[in-house]
């Protein structure tokens, strides 16, 4: 029998002004990162609400990021602010019911770091591998 | 037993009722057994004096009642709180939840409520009527000969326990004596879980959560649960459910409960005093009343009229989500 | 009828667990009971009843119904019901027992629930007599008799013996499976125990509550009673009474796509939430006290004028003690029943 | 695996046409995919259409029994699975269950009797079946007198069908109305209550009532006041419904279950109801 090699699956929230550009560039610059990262544009990472990252989850993710201009940065000036407040306090709440912290991140990248884009998928493709499937925030029903 | 009467606030609801300065009273209905007390509107003396009851059984915060209340009742609403009570009351003003001035509200010291369910761990099944006037409780038992004398201390409720503050922080008239803000160690089981490991923390949670028969009193007597229609009753929102037909379905209920309560909750308590199947759901709001306070300085849900909950306000200096983390290192 | 010593009995748990899957009330780690599938080791609880009813065995909380499958515009329909194996669920106090001959009027009636009739063929209730009452409890106003429990095997329990006693055919069959772990004896320690019990119900606070103001055919008397506003007035619309009921029987089905298919499932309902009734174009009953006032004709009229004048209520009182607000369907009878307090 | 039989557990029905009959009321026409008729039922009956993933909803069976070959229904945009129907198209699976309910009384009560129909809107859906039933076993009717009215000619149902096959039809009155003045219009203008009174009908007739429930309710005190017994109506009630079969709870009104005991009851049966549907 032929064991499968595990992959996870990622869900990258995008910003759409600064994260989303920086992936683009990345492509641009024929940068690799993982194909199981899977990109979702928002217009802000703050339209990112704590039920799109457990949806994420529900649905088959083994890690969930959140990239978004850096602080100051915002396209919307404060939005990557509340973002940043209220992220901390998602994962931190997910740590509390030990679901695995490495599982989550947020990152600030801009338009012009395409390179820092590649090299954070990379990374947090790797952290949540090592981990390997999410196990504690999985709906079985949606498993295959 | 508490400090002020029954007696004391009939008369002064009495006297409110027949002066006109208020049409109806909100407070807490005599039962079968002297535990069972249900929230009730007095719109008469004689029924204050029939069926108004204030005894260590009641532990109903009447604050979101005032939202229903104020667009049904005609008139002006009295109110008793208890010191708890105002931080919700106070709460649901700064989100404009209901018409101040249609409220009157009284502020009554409470010297804590007694946990039924601690009582009959001690006096066993078959209560008949427990007497609260005394130092202690005096229960009358069907089982036993003479009453069961309880210590009021050892059957506080969790809450009450971890008292944070006897001090009323909104009322129009107060009875009895003002008290002080406690310091309470009701952060002490966050950090005992905090300490423990992830594997640890995720079988502690399991446990409990899987006892979840999503009955939605949580939600329901949440002061700061006062949506119209709330995304889980939504079928539009695409995570309407009403049973845990799965485990991912109670641990969404309950993260994104205490998420959209997270810098507004005040600790009154009520989520875990209701729930049917003893989920310690107060732990989860008292964790992030702890991650606010120890990363955005200390802040109080309800202690001011106006006041700018954590979550809707920013600094440029906040930790990063990951600093977040590390910083817990550092604590444990 | 037969009987084991207590010391024996987790052996003779054991025996039953031998060949079926066996759920008995063990002390939960929250210090309340819940009905637990044995294992080496369990105990035995002593509370007098669980928070959720036995109900659940039979109709769960949440089931699937069937699968789908889609593509493009054609669909597959996968049957997915399991034949239910056998199991046993002991400790079934007097009222719980009553509560499936409720149950089995609506889920077996024709068009028959097959989910709930396989299950209803493959288990076996033991139940326990009650030794204990709790002042919660008027079981014996729907003339529940908690001394003598019915049930596939009705067990009594004394200081030092557990008395079994065979009511079915199902129940034979397991007691025969026992037969060498349980030993033959007259019925006199049970008939005494019994005894004691009925005296006790006498001196329960709730023991003089009646149903004569209720039953088929009283509709119009008790629908528009003005009390239902005052009784309504704190209610929260929330579940709780409704989920720990063993008799509450309404459910929803709901459909859950994920994504790869598509899992038609029932869960509990319950009459008391605000959308159980809304409809496209709106929803028959708006406000709480309708609602309210639903869930408590359904039980006290509706049920009984349906089914032979059988209440469906049985008692047990877990609304009484689970209740946020302590409304519960004792104050709903004697307010109506006028004799309120 | 489980063999007991089980109506929860649907069939497949086809979509085999798409009938657009008002701005928004779509009429689709049912096989199985062997291009059989589903289920045999009576006039008045429904069944539970579903689009897995969309949900389940109950309709009424808007073509008569005696249609051998489909079912029709007559299906109004207004939620989540009607909202989905609609955009159907031809060829689209769907699940079926059914038939459910208490049909009218057609070889009973209706037996010999002369008919008026009153309908309102969408309220044609479930009158359609037993009118064509009358009409098919038209000997075993007396007059058959069909009043129906709705906002505008574009929302009359049925429209080809009324002008082509009722109104030709002898013994068959059929009276129309729309509620405001259109061009291109010149029958009778208003609701339909009024114009009930206007016509004056003899009380020699048994009524079956259909449309939306202020419409019931005024035709129901206009029929009355003409003289019509209660026994002599009949009326089709909707409430939301999930099972069907009369267990799930949720069309519970007073002691009868929508879904079992009606959709059709007599008026003075409804009396005894609380009022609540």
């Amino acid at each position: 029998m032929q064991v499968k090699e595990y992959k996870p699956l990622i869900v990258a929230f995008c910003c759409n002004w600064c994260s989303y550009a920086g992936a683009d560039l990345a492509g641009n610059n024929r940068l690799n990162y993982p194909a199981d990262v899977k990109i979702i544009r928002v217009p802000c990472s703050c339209r990112v609400n704590p039920m799109f990252i457990l949806r994420a989850f529900q649905r088959g993710a083994d890690g969930v990021i959140l990239c978004g201009c850096h602080p100051g940065d915002c396209h919307y000036t404060s939005g990557n602010y509340f973002t940043r407040r209220r992220m901390a306090m998602l994962f931190s709440m997910l740590d509390f019911l030990g679901i695995e912290r490495e599982r989550t991140r947020v990152e600030w990248v801009s338009a012009a770091e395409g390179a820092k884009f590649a090299a954070t998928m990379n990374d947090f493709v790797t952290q949540v591998a090592a981990l390997g499937e999410n196990k504690r925030l999985e709906d079985l029903r949606c498993k295959k | 037993m508490q400090k002020i009467t029954k007696e004391q606030l009939i008369e002064r609801a009495s006297a409110l009722l027949r002066d006109g300065t208020v049409n109806h009273v909100l407070g807490w209905a005599q039962g079968e057994f002297d535990y069972d007390i249900t929230p009730a509107v007095f719109s008469d003396e004689s029924s204050l004096t029939g069926n108004f009851v204030w005894n260590d059984f009641c532990g109903a915060n009447f604050s979101k009642y005032l939202v229903s209340k104020c667009r049904t009742l005609e008139g002006k609403i009295l109110v008793f709180l208890k010191p708890c009570d105002t931080y919700s009351f106070n709460q649901l003003l700064t989100e404009h939840r209901f018409d101040r001035e249609k409220v009157y509200a009284i502020g009554i010291p409470c010297e804590g409520m007694a946990d039924i369910d601690k009582v009959k761990a001690i006096c066993g099944d078959g209560i008949s009527s427990i007497d609260c006037s005394g130092e202690k409780l005096s229960v009358t038992s069907i089982y036993e000969d003479s009453p069961i004398s309880v210590n009021t201390a050892d059957v506080l409720t969790e809450r009450c326990v971890n008292c944070k503050s006897k001090k009323h922080v909104a009322y129009d008239e107060l009875l009895g004596d003002e008290g002080d803000i406690l310091d309470s160690a009701r952060f002490d089981e966050v950090a005992k879980i905090e300490a423990m490991t992830p594997d640890e923390r995720f079988a502690f949670w399991q446990n409990e959560l899987s006892r979840c028969i999503r009955c939605n009193a949580c939600r329901d007597v949440c002061p700061a649960c006062t949506c119209e229609v709330c995304v889980f009753n939504n079928p539009k929102s695409g995570v309407e459910n009403k049973a845990p037909a799965n485990s991912f379905e109670e641990k969404m209920f309950h993260i994104i409960r205490a998420f959209h309560v997270a810098g507004r909750c005040t600790d009154c308590g009520e989520c875990s005093r209701v729930c049917p199947q003893n989920i310690p759901l107060h732990l989860l709001n008292r964790k992030f009343i702890k991650e606010m306070n120890e990363c955005y300085g200390e802040y109080q849900a309800g202690e001011t009229v106006g006041s700018k909950s954590p979550l809707t306000d920013y600094t440029l200096e906040d930790l990063e989500p990951g600093e977040v983390f590390d910083r817990g290192d550092i604590n444990a | 009828m037969r009987k084991c010593s207590l010391d024996s009995l987790n052996s003779v748990f054991a025996k039953i667990a031998e060949a079926m899957a066996l759920y008995l009330p063990v002390d939960g780690s929250d210090g309340r009971a819940v009905f637990s599938k044995w294992e080496d080791g369990s105990v035995l609880s002593n509370a007098l009843n669980t928070v959720r009813s036995p109900k659940d065995f039979f109709f769960p909380q949440s089931e699937d119904l069937m699968r789908f499958k889609t593509e493009g515009k054609n669909i597959e329909i996968i049957d997915i019901r399991p034949e239910s194996e056998d199991f046993a669920v002991f400790g079934v106090r007097a009222c719980d027992v009553k509560s499936f001959d409720i149950l089995d009027r609506v889920f077996l009636t024709e068009p028959c629930d097959s989910y709930y009739a396989s299950r209803r063929e493959h288990g076996v209730i033991i139940s326990l007599a009650c030794t204990r009452p709790s002042e919660t409890c008027f079981c014996q106003a729907f003339g529940i008799d908690p001394s003598t429990p019915a049930g596939d095997i009705s067990c009594f329990k004394t200081d030092n013996e557990m008395y079994w006693q065979a009511n079915t055919e199902k129940g034979e069959a397991l007691l025969k499976a026992i037969e060498s772990l349980t030993e033959e004896c007259t019925d006199e320690a049970v008939n005494e125990q019994k005894e004691k019990i009925r005296a006790i119900m006498k001196k329960l606070p709730l023991a003089s509550l009646t149903t004569n103001s209720f039953g088929g055919g009283k509709t119009t008397e008790l629908f528009d009673r003005p009390e239902w506003a005052e009784l309504s007035e704190a209610c929260l619309g929330c579940g709780t009474c409704t989920f720990v009921c063993p008799t509450c029987q309404c459910y929803d089905i709901k459909d859950f796509n994920t994504g790869n298919g598509v899992i038609r499932y029932r869960c509990w309902d319950s009459c008391m939430y605000s959308e159980f009734t809304r409809m496209a174009h709106g929803n028959n009953r708006i406000s709480q006290k309708e609602r309210f006032r639903q869930r408590f004709m359904h039980k006290l009229v509706y049920y009984p004028e349906n089914n032979d004048g059988l209440f469906s209520c049985v008692g047990c009182g877990r609304c009484l003690s689970r209740c946020p607000i302590s409304m519960n369907i004792v104050k709903v009878m004697k307010k109506l029943g006028g004799e309120s307090k | 695996m489980n063999n007991r039989e089980e109506t929860l557990i649907p069939k497949i029905g086809v979509i085999t046409d798409v009938r657009i009959d008002t701005p928004d009321i779509k009429t689709f026409r049912v096989v199985t995919p062997d291009g059989k008729k589903a289920f045999d039922h009576r006039p008045g009956q429904c069944a539970m259409l579903s689009v897995p993933g969309v949900g389940e909803a109950m309709f009424s069976i808007t073509s008569s029994p005696t249609n051998e070959e489909y079912m029709e229904f007559s299906i109004k945009k207004c939620g989540c699975v009607t909202d989905w129907l609609h955009q159907a198209e031809v060829g689209q699976q769907i699940t079926i269950r059914g038939p459910y309910g208490k049909p009218f009384p057609v070889d009973d009560e209706f037996a010999g009797k002369n008919m008026l129909f009153i309908a309102g809107g969408v309220g044609l859906a479930p009158l359609r079946s037993v009118i064509n039933y009358c009409r098919h076993y038209r000997d075993r009717y007396g007059k058959i007198d069909i009043v129906y009215g709705s906002r505008s000619k574009d929302d009359l149902l049925d429209y080809k069908e009324i002008i082509d096959e009722w109104m030709t039809d002898a013994g068959v009155d059929v009276h129309l109305t729309i509620d405001r003045e259109q061009e291109g219009w010149d029958g009778h203008v208003g609701f339909v209550p009024n114009y009930v009174k206007e016509l004056g009908f003899d009380t020699d007739k048994t009524a079956v009532l259909c449309g939306p429930p202020i419409m019931i309710k005024f035709t129901l005190d206009g029929l009355v006041s003409l003289g019509f017994d209660k026994t002599q109506i009949y009326t089709t009630l909707e409430l939301r419904m999930k099972c069907g079969v009369g267990k799930c709870g949720r069309c519970n009104v007073g002691a009868k279950y929508v879904c079992k005991d009606g959709p059709v009851f007599r008026c003075d049966e409804l009396d005894e109801l609380p009022d609540e549907y």
